[in-house]
């Protein structure tokens, strides 16, 4: 099982704030996970941003991040705080 | 180290004083302050709000305060950003840093706060004169963080 | 802007607030406060005696405000600086600056500290474990100084 | 007239804040009358120190600023502000 979250821009453009995953090896990097959620189409585009952001487990990584099953992870704009 | 998010409000020399109060060593206390502006790119703006991601917040302001510790002789930090929704005029963001002499106080302090711009998970929606808009992060943030790795 | 050079204390919280309230385009307010270590140069400080020179002192601060208001788009600017006698742990200096955004506050913050350091006429005398003695100036606040003039 | 001031470190081992000079004409710069002190000899030595600063009509200025009569001068040793 993979936890996915949505922050932001990504939450009310998706209508969607997080969602579970049945675990699939082909999740092996975060960017795979990216690819996967990418393909539905439509308004997942937004998931090619090329500012886009991501986290694993509470850490920002970066799209190479390995996954394992029980994973979390977040998508999110580029961050504007301070 | 102190981090908090939070929504209520903060003075800033409440806090500038609780950092100089850990130690009588300390001779010099850095410290900034973000405010909510009336007006940004070119629109008025007549409020904000300001998402986070509980848990992840936490760990990456923890982060940043444990790296500022790392490369500055520090004696205090203190980290405090607000969340929810805020006014034109309020203070959105204080950090200080404490340190013996001037230069490690006023480095660890600009560093954390453009660590803050492009590496913690807080996002900004204003209202403006043309409606909610999401604020999209600078590139000269982006840059100012990377300038913190080479110069290390 | 707002020079003092006063005996009695001040409140950091009260000046950055002042300075915050000049404008609601005010985005970010940058400042310092220095203060009397009980430790200087392996000696145990008891106390502080800072002499200045009347007149000059005036000259020389409002030299360094115009400066720093030529070099950056600030909207307020203050700097407080006590004489007289101090205890270890009073507040010595006051700096504050602010722009619309930080990189501004910041560099305009700490430009004004470099020269106050080493161009504006203050003397510290201190009263140490082993009797009082004057302090003398740093060759790296002189190097400081200079740095802004080549990269002005 | 040359009005002449001493702070800190130099007005305590001179035992003088100031003192009021006759103009000559040889006081063409402010070095000239540093060279007019450190002759007296005995403390007035200190005039010679590398760190010495100095400044003409409250104005910090170098050893090499001309002089008129009427200026008044300071002698000081490294400011130790901030």
């Amino acid at each position: 099982m993979i936890r996915v979250q949505y922050f932001a821009r990504y939450r009310e453009a998706l209508g969607l704030d997080g969602e579970q995953l049945n675990w699939e090896p082909t999740f092996s990097r975060v960017d795979a996970l990216r690819h996967f959620l990418l393909a539905r189409g439509g308004v997942w585009e937004l998931m090619a941003e090329p500012n886009l952001m991501c986290a694993r487990n509470q850490e920002l990584c970066s799209l190479d991040e390995p996954l394992e099953d029980g994973d979390e992870v977040a998508f999110f704009p580029t961050v504007t705080g301070g | 180290m102190t981090i908090r998010v939070q929504q209520h409000s903060f003075d800033p020399g409440v806090e500038v004083g609780a950092l100089h109060s850990a130690n009588l060593g300390i001779g010099a206390v850095a410290s900034f302050v973000g405010y909510v502006r009336d007006f940004n790119d070119g629109l008025e703006v007549s409020g904000l709000f300001l998402e986070h991601a509980p848990g992840m917040t936490e760990h990456a302001l923890e982060k940043i305060a444990s790296e500022a510790h790392e490369r500055w002789p520090l004696l205090a930090l203190d980290i405090l950003h607000r969340v929810g929704r805020l006014e034109p005029g309020d203070p959105i963001v204080f950090v200080g840093a404490a340190s013996a002499h001037r230069d490690a106080a006023f480095d660890a302090c600009r560093f954390v706060m453009d660590y803050l711009k492009t590496r913690a998970p807080f996002w900004k929606k204003e209202d403006t004169s043309e409606g909610a808009r999401w604020v999209e992060g600078r590139a000269s943030d982006e840059a100012a963080a990377r300038g913190w790795s080479s110069s290390g």
